[in-house]
């Protein structure tokens, strides 16, 4: 079905063939009508970045951390948007999980410094030049200790039973349901 | 650059310009009727298809689990019963109201249509071991809660009060009526509880330990209450 | 001296006729409280009243879910209020979790926190459920068992043992003094030294 | 006579520290329990009754909403995302059903699409009802706040008949709509109320919108431009607000929205007052636009996809892939981002809401030299959300 619709989207094709014209090191395709994806290697980010705000991606929406633990990697999508282009597109990086380390880019995106700090908060990424990282965000300095994150890793019912001191009553046959 | 076919509205249509005197003009509303509902005389109802409490019919309910699968907060557990001394032969769902999101994702997915909802939706307690015990029920036949609604059309929960046994598992609805319900639990999950006396078996009261304190207090009180009631 | 226990009756229809709310909106009941304090359904009618200072409020409303982040603050607020004081739990997540009963981020059982009078059942309740839970509370307070005021001062350790054990020692100052570092103005500080 | 805030303006415009520094200063906790900010909080540093710094300490409606969506299955996280955003829940429902339409590949009937467009108009009046009452009560103008949320009361009796829902409706799923349209009293209903609605509009305008004194003090405070708006990732009508005609039911159409006409408002001022102008104007636009599906009518045909997946819930399987969906929101610019791995959970589900930009490093900015007295009129005209940014 992707295929049927980049055929349609012809501008699609032009920005992506322009933006990797200036940004070699990149990957780009046209998912669909409006939906751009790029694939930029992690040390490349912010020139990749740069380049695309002089090109015409204004906004940046949010920073999606996905951690991918077979393969040992966190995978970073950053979501822009061209409104002189009216589109959408995903710049998507990754970075090893043990070492999360990406440099950040809130001297192109200023607003990049509240996404860099929430996936800092919950997928343990660390920006680098971005002041804040350490800053009181939304979890609890009991719970930042404890090692609340949202990687796959995290045994979420486990830390539930050992903080709230619940008996879950559903322990027995576990198997049985879907949660 | 080009495409996007916005259309701007023109600045003057959009901009107001202030004024001392019109605010005044809002004073034509003193003539008005209020909007309010008298709460504790007036009512409204809630609209058909209120997704409220749950109802259950006893019979079609084939204990396939599908409810307890797709509940969003894990509130139903299937249950096995015992009626008048005989086992019912699949296990009900009983439904947490201090984790039901009213979703209703359970009535849609119910194969056999058993489970189902109705308007009602009122459930006011006091936070006590007893009366919380209101929170946690398996659903009634939608007949036997229709016409309890009907007779006091008040959008209430159709049980008063039920008495669990902690020692027998016995437990005892009073509905609204005057009628009562008993039946006893014999264990929880989908496959059947063995025969002879099952330690594995938590009962969901640890959940709400509490203080001993707090009951001892309680107590009285509440049996007198219940008395009035009756 | 005079014995106000005589005038106990009086004090308990005053109670029950002007009751305050400390307008904290805890969870995401707080979006029912705007059409209740205003004219369609008007709990004013009942002397209820949302009031910004917890220091003259009777009432405090749990509008649903508690994260222990708003915990911390709620426990503060509800002994900032004055005695008597009453607290109305709304729908199912201060009961038993509600639909959070896994996440690492909600209040399972409030009443290990804070002593609770009465509950709603309803995911969101209705604003006349609410209503239904204001007189019950009213009802409550008449008969003098809203005594959730009186059950905190005597199992105070028990609820402080809680609390501790779920925020660990000495939250109150720490939470205090953890914007410290990032209030300061670090030019300023250069400057001094 | 110059006003304060146009001192205070122009000073922002050549660039000048207002305050000096060195001057004793004093912290201000401002809420979570006031009235004024819905559980979040702001750090204030005050000179007087004047901001120095302000830092914005979120996370009080924090429940972990993307790791407990990775728990349960796909339908059921609709039960679960929409308390993402209270005043309007249809829109958290949306962007995940279309992100998860987009991974199934699944065309949603014309009906459903029908529904859904008009279930996330309503959801926009009432949300900007719901602001409207926020706004007086801010100003003082305690009237028209009554109003709004009495009028938003009929929008909700029609949420209820339709969805069974008052406030979360749990409504729009991915394939479809869970129930059909009660019939056409309803439709009558609907358009009854919106007529009513928009009658009610000019009051609205003579009490509040062009009220002298609303005017002077929603004006020249909470300044932005077009650059530093553009920067920081301001969307919706705030960004509308400061210039730049972006909106995504235009720039990137979902929906009926190509089909429908609408104008979208763009003033230059990009103060409170000119955030205020837009969302009135905003108003009546969709009020406009519901009056043009009415008309429409609902095109007949199935109101879900018919799938026989749909028939086993718990056990539907979504095929390995990822989408991002956007829609408009009063807020702003709202996103949900799904990535699925083939099984029946979803593996990770990211929610953009607006106020992550206007809540955190905007009104950070914008309260530096802003009056206490003016910091909920700010906090206000950027209708900030809290629990979008905690999520």
């Amino acid at each position: 079905m992707a295929e049927e619709v980049k055929a349609t989207w012809p501008k699609g094709e032009e920005i992506v063939s322009a933006l990797l014209e200036k940004a070699p090191y990149a990957e780009g395709s046209v998912r669909r009508e409006r939906r751009l994806e790029f694939k930029v290697p992690a040390d490349r980010i912010v020139d990749f970045l740069r380049t695309a705000k002089a090109s015409g991606f204004e906004l940046l929406l949010q920073i999606t951390a996905v951690d991918w633990p077979n393969e040992g990697e966190i995978e970073l999508v950053y979501q822009l948007f061209s409104i002189s282009h009216g589109t959408h597109a995903m710049a998507k990086t990754r970075v090893p999980r043990d070492d999360a380390r990406i440099s950040s880019v809130m001297d192109i995106y200023p607003v990049a410094e509240t996404y860099e700090r929430d996936a800092h908060e919950f997928y343990k990424v660390v920006f680098e030049g971005n002041p804040k990282l350490e800053m009181p965000w939304i979890l609890e300095d009991e719970d930042r200790e404890a090692g609340v994150s949202h990687r796959k890793d995290f045994d979420m019912l486990g830390y539930v039973k050992k903080k709230y001191k619940i008996l879950d009553r559903f322990d027995e046959d576990k198997e049985n349901y879907v949660i | 650059m080009e495409e996007i076919t916005f259309k701007v509205a023109p600045e003057s249509k959009v901009k107001k310009k202030p004024s001392f005197l019109k605010p005044w003009l809002s004073l034509k509303y003193l003539f008005k009727k209020p909007v309010t509902i008298k709460i504790p005389y007036e009512s409204i109802e809630p609209a058909e298809g209120y997704r409220g409490f749950h109802t259950l019919d006893w019979n079609k309910c084939v204990g396939c689990n599908f409810c307890g699968q797709i509940c969003p907060a894990r509130a139903i557990e299937m249950t096995w019963i015992e009626v008048d001394g005989k086992m019912e032969k699949r296990p009900h769902p009983k439904i947490d109201y201090g984790r039901c999101t009213f979703c209703q994702f359970c009535v849609e997915v119910c194969p056999p249509g058993a489970l189902g909802f109705v308007e009602s939706y009122m459930l006011t307690t006091e936070w006590n071991e007893e009366e919380l015990q209101l929170f946690d029920w398996v659903p009634i036949h939608p007949d036997k809660f229709k016409e309890i609604q009907e007779t006091y059309r008040d959008w209430r929960f159709p049980v008063e009060k039920i008495k669990f046994d902690k020692e027998t598992k016995e437990v005892t609805y009073y509905l609204r009526n005057g009628e009562e319900f008993k039946f006893k639990i014999l264990g929880y999950g989908i496959r059947p509880p063995k025969p002879p006396a099952k330690p594995t078996v938590k009962a969901e009261e640890k959940a709400q330990a509490k203080p001993e304190e707090k009951t001892q207090t309680k107590k009285p009180e509440l049996d007198a209450e219940s008395e009035k009631a009756d | 001296m005079v014995d106000w226990r005589l005038f106990d009756p009086l004090f308990e229809y005053a109670r029950k006729r002007s009751m305050w709310i400390v307008s904290f909106c805890t969870g995401c009941g707080g979006i029912e409280m705007p059409p209740l304090a205003t004219s369609r359904y008007d709990f004013e009618r009942f002397g209820v009243m949302p009031n910004p200072s917890p220091r003259m409020a009777d009432l405090f409303l749990i509008t649903g879910y508690v994260t222990p982040k708003t915990l911390k603050r709620i426990i503060i607020t509800y002994e900032m209020q004055p005695d008597p004081k009453y607290v109305l739990a709304h729908g199912s997540c201060p009961l038993n979790g509600g639909i959070y009963w896994d996440g690492y981020n909600a209040i399972k059982h409030l009443d290990k926190y804070i002593p609770v009078d009465v509950a709603i059942a309803g995911c969101m309740p209705r604003p006349e459920a609410v209503m239904d839970g204001i007189q019950k509370m009213m009802e409550l307070i008449e008969t003098g068992e809203a005594d959730g005021w009186k059950r905190y001062k005597e199992n105070y350790e028990w609820y402080r043992k809680n609390q501790d054990e779920l925020f660990g020692e000495g939250w109150r100052e720490k939470t205090a003094r953890r914007w410290i570092p990032w209030l300061m103005d670090k030019k300023k500080e250069v400057k001094e030294e | 006579m110059v006003s304060q805030q146009e001192l205070i303006r122009e000073a922002r415009e050549n660039g000048m520290e207002l305050l000096p520094l060195e001057k004793d200063t004093y912290e201000l906790f401002f809420g979570p329990q006031h009235m004024a900010t819905e559980n979040y909080s702001l750090i204030l540093k005050m000179d007087g009754h004047r901001v120095v710094k302000a830092i914005a300490n979120v996370g009080f409606l924090h429940r972990g909403f993307e790791k407990l969506a990775e728990y349960r299955p796909w339908h059921t996280n609709i039960a679960l995302l929409l308390r993402i955003c209270v005043p309007e829940p249809d829109v958290p429902e949306a962007i995940y059903s279309m992100a998860v339409d987009e991974i199934m590949g699944w065309e949603v009937p014309d009906r459903a699409q029908w529904i859904r467009t008009t279930v996330l108009e309503m959801a926009r009046v009432s949300a900007y009802l719901f602001w409207i009452m926020g706004l007086s009560f801010k100003l003082g103008v305690y009237t028209a706040g009554q109003w709004a949320a009495a009028y938003r009361e009929r929008l909700m009796a029609l949420f209820e008949q339709l969805t069974g829902g008052r406030v979360y409706h749990i409504y729009t799923i991915p394939g479809g709509v869970r129930r059909d349209i009660p019939g056409d009293r309803w439709l009558r209903e609907l358009k009854d109320t919106v007529e009513y609605i928009k009658a009610k509009l000019k009051d609205f305008d003579n009490l509040l919108f062009e009220n002298y004194i609303a005017h002077r003090r929603l004006e020249g405070i909470g300044v932005m431009d077009k650059k530093f708006a553009l920067a920081e990732g301001v969307t919706g009508p705030n960004l509308r607000a400061t210039g730049v005609a972006y909106d995504v039911r235009r720039a990137d159409p979902y929906l009926l929205y190509p089909e429908l006409d609408f104008e979208v408002p763009v003033l230059k001022e990009g103060d409170a007052l000119a955030r205020a102008m837009i969302r009135r104007f905003e108003l009546e636009q969709d009020l406009y636009i519901l009056e043009q599906l009415l008309e429409m009518g609902p095109p007949s045909g199935p109101y879900k996809v018919q799938d026989p997946r749909l028939k086993n819930l718990p056990r539907l399987k979504v095929p390995a892939g990822d989408a991002f969906a956007h829609v408009e929101a009063t807020k702003g610019d709202f996103g949900a981002y799904v990535v699925s791995d083939g099984k029946n959970k979803p593996y990770r589900v990211q929610i953009r809401g607006p106020s992550i930009s206007h809540g955190v490093r905007v009104i950070e900015q914008l309260l530096v030299g802003a009056r206490l007295a003016d910091v909920p009129v700010i906090l206000m005209s950027l209708d900030n959300c809290p629990p979008d940014i905690d999520r």
